[in-house]
């Protein structure tokens, strides 16, 4: 076999695996498909598609503004409530009473499982509400029977009946007034149901499937859902609003966040869910990709459960308090995207009090405390991190590990717990943690959501209040501050529940997060919701 | 003119450090219908004299040789393809150790009919020529003398005893009607019986079809019983060529004379009891061969002159390659040199 | 030929039923309450418990339990996944032949191109080219998939932003699950732009095998490598050649079988390097196969997935190997019966 | 090494130096071993070599580059990581962990697999050819499927990962074992001692050990690039070395979340994993060849 016949094999198989790559790779080339659908990289798999079920974001994310409305909504700019699926309401001078009046023509989702035979009237409002209202409500016990929001505000006892007066009116009456009462009707967690498709499912024997192949009427009806994998949506053509949509939306689910970055990068995502701090600047440097940013009505803290000793003792949870360092968290795992939390309430809500003092980094007071608390230098405890992304904490993992030299000074040793984020919250609602590093992200503009939420007796059962925290004292205080209409007198209230917090410390608020979007540039009409879900019904992709 | 003609070839072979001459000066010739054997020891490079003719040495060994001719062509000019063309048609081999020089993997069946070239089959569709072939593969095992050829056929090479394989390679090598077939120690091993066989159709062979043998071996029996001439190698080089009779009653080498010596069967009149007479030494390994003439330290009558490389002298075609040949006495030699 | 078919038989019962053997004892060798581990189900009451663990045979003894466990296996019945509640039957007829279809494309690759390559290098021996092959297959074989994964990544998904990053096809793609192998399943499926999927399910395959083929060929290169140039040395050849045939007829009539068959059941173990790359690879390109499922259920502490996982994916990798061993044995009549040559 | 010896006394090499010199021959092998004798010094001499304790965080120092890069500081000459650790000194600990646990788990997979091998190949009968088929067919099983089971059983961590990768080498080397031995039973010598009257343990350890050192050389070398590669893979996937023990695929995973913004923290554990895998396949290739080339003359 002589050279030259050796040397031509050569060229010839260059050649043809050099022509293969080409011909395959070729360009990134926008193929008709990719036009008429846009991608969401999300960070969870949804727990399930019926918001009222579950606090967490990722589930609001997956259906509430996809797949359903509510009665009213909120202006993401100013805050205000606007008409929804409720096109006017009025309120009692005794603020008792609630008469809805509601929108007609809006029909439901035509889906392969199910086809509506009529529109949307005050039936499914009353039934919407009544499911977690009514504990002998047909529906109230399926799957699981827990609607943790409205537990935690404790809205069962305030809602004393929900009347139907006619077709397309609703009265909705109180036992005592509640200022806050329509901002929650504007939540992302009170949507509303279809009556009819409840009823179907009743007869056939399989209620579940109310929450796990939702019929609603929002811009997008749902298709198929894999767990860890996808969820496909496709345009509900007469949405009663005009808005242009695509033709297909799919949720390409994506736990890691720098993934998720690489994504957009390559463009297999349009539009990405709580971007990392480390890739804010990837993103800026890059002139295909939008950066949206926006104040965030949310707070990042770190929660003692003060029902398991030693942390029932304020003088422990104080001294922890003391012995870590907030301004270096607030470098290293936000990247000084985040301002110092030094109460619940972040500045961009109207009850923010700046002149709250703060519990500085003093290891050395810490170290006395503990020892006169009786802490042995030996003590060890653990620290929940959540698995998951959030703008309040972009990796609590980090977070975590940085504490743990802090603590470590002053003689406690940590181990870090983190489990699979479904997991996570039953083990946290049923109390096993010690302390754990999470947050909350405000679901309407009034204070109230913050306050009550977290650290409300009410709420320990619903899971949010994390602390497990029960003062009577701290409990009239936030009920007295819903009579009153007037913001100021509420302001005062608020700031006397601050005192009460800063001197028990069931939790200590390490920041308020800034909420970032990242968006391609091809993708118009996508803007930051500061009080909660994604909405995807009015966004086009630019040719 | 003769029909294979080596002279002075000179094979170094690269043994890992340095380069040795493994073959120094070998000349050897084949006349047209004769037997020729080479007879040497083992480790004597006669299968490297094989592999030099048939060009199956490494490339990076050097060959040098006044005369290596086929016919009248040099072969070391002639280049890879017209080499493969005689190889192909008029020089055949068979190789020492038959199992290992058959494919395992494939059937005898295959192996033979493979070998059989294109020419000889006439022109006609592909299983008119596939038939033929079988025929032609029959034929040819009947006139080896493999009788029941249908067994043989179809089995493997590890499956068939080594006589029957042996013979296969005979088949083969004779498949393309050469003139020239190189038996290189094709009895070995072989108890007498198949040995005869071979020996016989070998012979017969010559007769029938004036087929020219190079017959390689270290058995003197048999090479007494078919050769018409011989020729004695001694560590790569030759000692001496003749007629085998010629050889027979008057040795010139005394290494030859040693190597008749050692085969009883040879000696006429060998009283009971006696010694068997031997060389003493060993052959020398190829990194310390000595210097001049390579027999020189074993060789009874070896002298000071010894050490050059005695070329070859002719006795009327009976040539040896020694300063002190058996049939002049030693005197007499000393004053011719003075 | 039948008793070295019955042998081989025998053999592969016996190791499919040590793999169930392990599987089963699996269960109870798990932390955790032994009932969730075999059923999937977290039994809320003590009722549930006692019903659930009279269903599952728990209270009756071991061999019992071992025989409703291989019933269940051979019904299809294979219990339910503790994280998602989906039939572990679905959940592994999606998932595993993703896999399959990254081990066999990148098979085909390492075959189609280190074999040949393997020859040219060992035919051409101490010339340029082979020193060229010997250096490729010694560096890619001392690649670490995760790494050249990573590498490739970074160059043709970041810098060039040619090829996509992760998962099969494009999700606006609406491909029903057929047969589970994403090619087949569009050229089957009526979507209305076929030829655009198939096209973004080509462009979604390239960079994973080819992170998963690049260890593969250099391993075949070397053993073809290795064994031509032994087959290259023995005697058949010289005699061969002494006929007068070609370099390149030698190798096509003798050469190539005689140094493919005895690496031909190296080749088939091979496949357990390809399945453990392939679990690797799908979790960097987040590629829905049973590696990147069973990683995700030991992240969960998903016990009943792990288990009939684990059975699943050595079972198949055990039939493999064998059946190609058999192959091989039955079609190679020099070797010896029931050796295995060393490389 | 054709010194110039006056005495023209012989000069012959013994087998070990004959494979050294016939080693010596190429560059390449040199420059593998320089390297791994390099890992090797690491992997002993970490702690001295370190300029600082990789657990420690240094938190006005966080995604420092390295060095060579525009702002890096000499003082951390690989740059720092997510949480400000020294990634110089953690890539020091990782070479020890990796390579000191490979070579740990390459010697007990050895000598069990070659206690198993050498009982397997002299023992006749059903119960050798049945326990040394199934376990050959038991060699297919993929090494992460057996490290997910085990991690299952007993927990993430890397002495668990170890145990994993161990039962995934002793088949290979129980393989290669029994059929050398097989191979030298039926030989002469092995015969000549039996007749002796030397009992088997006796002809295992002075007749077909020395007999092996070179094939399991071999051998060892190859399960060792396997080793470390399985070992980063599993630290890759977090399901070896947890957060305080510092492990080269370990600290490769948690540095994808900055891949962007620190791709030094990507590039530099995958290559030094890659250099010492590419440093031992390269001796081993060349010790198979010297091998093989001694046998062959």
């Amino acid at each position: 076999m002589n050279l030259n016949n050796q040397s031509s094999i050569i060229k010839s198989a260059i050649l043809l695996s050099f022509s293969l790559i080409l011909l395959l790779g070729c360009s990134k080339q926008k193929t008709q498909i990719t036009q008429a659908g846009i991608t969401f990289c999300s960070e969870g798999s949804p727990a399930s598609f019926n918001p009222q079920l579950d606090t967490s974001s990722t589930t609001a994310d997956a259906s509430s503004h996809q797949v359903y409305d509510r009665l009213l909504e909120f202006n993401t700019e100013n805050g205000e409530i606007e008409p929804g699926l409720a096109s006017s309401w009025l309120v009692s001078n005794d603020s008792l009473t609630y008469t809805f009046q509601l929108r007609k023509g809006v029909s439901f989702h035509d889906t392969p499982y199910f086809t509506p035979t009529r529109n949307f009237n005050a039936d499914d409002v009353v039934f919407s509400i009544d499911r977690w209202r009514v504990n002998s409500h047909p529906y109230h016990d399926i799957s699981g029977g827990s609607y943790p929001y409205f537990q935690s505000l404790g809205l069962k006892s305030t809602i004393k009946n929900v009347a139907r007066i006619n077709g397309y009116r609703v009265e909705i009456s109180l036992y005592k007034p509640d200022s806050s009462f329509l901002a929650n009707l504007a939540t992302d967690f009170s949507v509303i149901l279809s009556a009819e498709y409840a009823m179907n499912l009743l007869e056939d024997g399989s209620p579940s499937n109310l929450d796990t192949l939702p019929i609603g009427t929002g811009p997008y009806k749902f298709v198929s859902y894999r767990q860890d994998q996808f969820i496909r949506y496709k345009r509900h053509r007469d949405y009663f609003l005009n808005t242009t949509g695509p033709e297909n939306l799919v949720f390409d689910i994506t736990p890691k966040s720098s993934l998720r970055v690489a994504k957009l990068i390559t463009g297999e995502c349009d539009a990405v869910a709580f971007p990392s701090q480390n890739d804010l600047e990837i993103i800026r440097e890059r002139e295909d990709l939008t950066l949206l940013k926006k104040p965030g009505l949310n707070v990042g803290f770190w929660a003692f459960n003060t029902s398991k000793p030693p942390f029932d003792n304020p003088k422990v949870r104080r001294a922890l308090a003391l012995a870590i360092d907030k301004t270096s968290l607030l470098e290293a795992v936000y990247l000084g995207q985040a301002t110092r939390a030094k109460s619940l309430v972040p500045s961009a809500s109207w009850a923010h009090q700046s002149n709250m003092q703060d519990i500085g980094y003093n290891p050395v007071i810490a170290r006395k405390l503990l020892d006169e608390a009786g802490i042995p230098s030996d003590f060890t405890m653990n620290i929940w991190a959540m698995p998951v992304q959030r703008a309040y904490n972009p990796n609590a993992m980090k977070m975590a590990q940085l504490m743990s030299t802090y603590l470590a000074e002053v003689g406690v040793t940590v181990n870090i717990v983190s489990y699979d984020w479904a997991r996570f919250r039953e083990n946290l609602t049923s109390g096993m943690h010690d302390s754990v590093l999470i947050g909350w992200s405000a679901d309407n503009g009034d204070p109230d959501n913050f306050y009550r939420p977290l650290l409300t007796c009410a709420a320990i059962p619903s899971g949010t209040n994390r602390a497990r925290w029960c003062n009577p004292e701290y409990d009239n205080l936030i009920e007295s501050a819903l009579k009153t209409e007037d913001s100021n007198e509420r302001r005062i209230f608020y700031h006397r529940a601050n005192q009460i917090i800063f001197r028990e410390t069931p939790l200590v608020p390490i920041a308020h997060a800034f909420q970032y979007q990242a968006v391609n540039n091809q993708i118009e009409g996508i803007t930051i919701n500061p009080f909660g879900g994604i909405r995807f019904d009015d966004v086009v992709r630019k040719q | 003119m003769p029909l294979l003609d080596i002279k002075n070839l000179t094979v170094e072979i690269d043994t890992g450090s340095e380069f040795v001459k493994a073959l120094d000066k070998v000349s050897l010739t084949v006349e047209k219908g004769e037997i020729r054997a080479l007879v040497g020891e083992s480790g004597s490079g006669k299968s490297l004299i094989v592999s030099a003719v048939i060009g199956a040495v490494p490339d990076h060994w050097i060959i040098t040789a006044d005369r290596l001719t086929w016919k009248g062509q040099n072969l070391l000019a002639m280049s890879n393809e017209q080499r493969r063309i005689i190889m192909r048609r008029e020089i055949a081999v068979v190789f020492q150790d038959p199992t290992s020089s058959l494919d395992p993997s494939a059937t005898l069946r295959a192996q033979l009919e493979e070998s059989i070239p294109e020419e000889l089959l006439d022109k006609g569709m592909f299983w008119k020529r596939n038939k033929q072939r079988r025929e032609i593969a029959i034929g040819l095992m009947h006139k080896v003398g493999i009788k029941n050829h249908e067994a043989c056929m179809q089995r493997y090479p590890h499956e068939i005893a080594t006589d029957i394989a042996q013979k296969f390679m005979i088949a083969m090598a004779l498949v393309s009607e050469p003139e020239l077939l190189i038996a290189d120690d094709s009895t070995r091993s072989m108890e007498s019986t198949t040995k005869n066989q071979i020996l016989r159709l070998l012979s017969g062979l010559n007769e029938t079809k004036n087929l020219s043998i190079l017959f390689i071996s270290h058995d003197l029996l048999a090479i007494s019983s078919i050769a018409h001439t011989m020729t004695v190698l001694y560590c790569g080089q030759t000692v001496e060529s003749g007629k085998v009779q010629d050889l027979h009653n008057r040795p010139l080498h005394p290494y030859t004379k040693a190597l008749l010596d050692s085969a009883p069967s040879f000696q006429i009149n060998l009283p009971p009891k006696s010694h068997l007479v031997s060389l003493q030494g060993t052959i020398p390994t190829l990194k310390h061969l000595p210097i001049g003439c390579r027999l020189g330290p074993r060789c009874p009558n070896a002298r000071k002159e010894c050490v050059k490389v005695p070329e070859q002298r002719m006795l009327h075609h009976h040539s040896y390659s020694c300063h002190f040949p058996l049939h002049l006495p030693i005197d007499e030699q000393l004053e011719k040199d003075q | 030929m039948i008793n070295l078919l019955l042998r081989y038989i025998n053999l592969m019962v016996v190791t499919i039923t040590t793999l169930v053997i392990i599987s089963f004892s699996l269960a109870y060798m798990f932390p955790g309450d032994t009932l969730t581990n075999i059923s999937g189900i977290v039994p809320q009451s003590e009722e549930q418990r006692i019903a659930l663990e009279a269903a599952f045979k728990l209270d009756r003894s071991i061999f019992v339990q071992f025989w409703y466990y291989v019933d269940n296996l051979v019904s299809g019945d294979w219990g339910v996944s503790f994280s998602s509640q989906i039939s572990l039957l679905d959940e592994i007829s999606i998932a595993f032949p993703a896999t399959l279809e990254l081990i066999i494309y990148a098979l085909l690759i390492s075959i189609c191109i280190g074999i040949p390559i393997g020859f040219i290098g060992g035919i051409w021996h101490h010339k340029p080219f082979d020193f060229g092959v010997v250096t490729f297959s010694v560096v890619s074989y001392s690649f670490p998939v995760f790494w050249i994964a990573l590498i490739f990544i970074t160059i043709f998904c970041l810098q060039l932003g040619y090829l996509p990053l992760s998962g099969r096809v494009n999700y606006l793609y609406d491909i029903p699950h057929n047969s589970g192998f994403i090619l087949w399943d569009i050229l089957v499926a009526d979507t209305p732009n076929k030829n655009d999927a198939f096209a973004d399910a080509l462009r979604h395959l390239i960079l994973p095998t080819a992170s998963i083929a690049l260890v593969t060929t250099a391993i075949f290169i070397r053993f073809t490598r290795h064994s031509i140039m032994d087959e290259m040395r023995k005697g058949y050849i010289d005699a061969a050649k002494s006929r007068g045939f070609t370099t390149r007829q030698i190798f096509f009539k003798h050469g190539l079988r005689n140094s493919l068959l005895p690496i031909i059941p190296l080749m088939a173990l091979q496949i357990s390097t390809l399945m453990t790359n392939a679990m690797v690879v799908e979790t960097i390109f987040s590629w829905p196969g049973i590696g990147n499922w069973l990683i995700q259920a030991i992240y969960q502490r998903d016990y009943p997935a792990i288990r009939i996982g684990m059975l699943v994916v050595s079972v198949f990798v055990v039939t493999f190997t064998i059946t190609i061993e058999f192959i091989s044995r039955a079609f190679d009549p020099a070797r010896d019966k029931f050796e295995r040559d060393a490389v | 090494m054709t010194q110039f010896n006056l005495y023209e006394e012989e000069f012959h090499p013994s087998p070990l130096m004959h494979i050294w010199l016939e080693f010596k021959r190429s560059h390449f092998a040199l420059i593998g071993f320089a390297i791994l004798l390099l890992f090797c010094a690491i992997a002993i001499l970490a702690p001295l070599l370190a300029p600082y304790d990789p657990n420690v965080q240094n938190t006005n120092a966080i995604l420092l580059p390295p060095a060579w890069e525009g702002n890096g500081s000499i003082a951390h000459i690989f740059g720092t990581d997510t949480l400000g650790r020294d990634v110089f000194s953690r890539t020091l600990y990782g070479c020890r962990v990796t390579f000191g646990s490979s070579v740990f788990l390459v010697l007990i997979a050895s000598t069990i697999g070659v206690a198993l091998g050498t009982l397997a190949g002299m023992k006749k009968g059903i119960k050798s050819s049945v326990l040394n088929h199934l376990l050959d067919s038991l060699m297919a099983i993929p090494t992460l499927l057996v490290a997910i089971i085990i991690v299952a059983i007993i927990g993430t961590g890397l002495w668990n990962s170890m145990w994993a990768i161990i039962l995934v080498l002793i088949p290979q080397f129980v393989h290669q074992t029994r059929t050398f031995v097989r191979e030298e039973m039926k030989k002469d010598y092995i015969l000549l001692d039996k007749l002796d009257g030397a009992s088997s343990p006796r002809i295992f350890w002075s007749s077909i050990l020395p007999g092996m050192f070179e094939l399991l050389a071999v051998q060892s070398t190859l399960a060792l690039s396997v080793a470390i590669i399985d070992i980063s893979a599993l630290g890759f996937l977090n399901l070896g070395a947890q957060s305080p023990v510092v492990e080269l695929g370990a600290s490769l995973s948690q540095s994808l979340e900055v891949a962007y913004t620190a791709p030094w923290l990507v590039a530099l554990p995958g290559f030094f994993i890659f250099l010492m895998v590419l440093s031992i396949n390269i001796v081993g290739e060349r010790l198979r060849t010297a091998l093989r080339n001694r046998l062959i003359h």
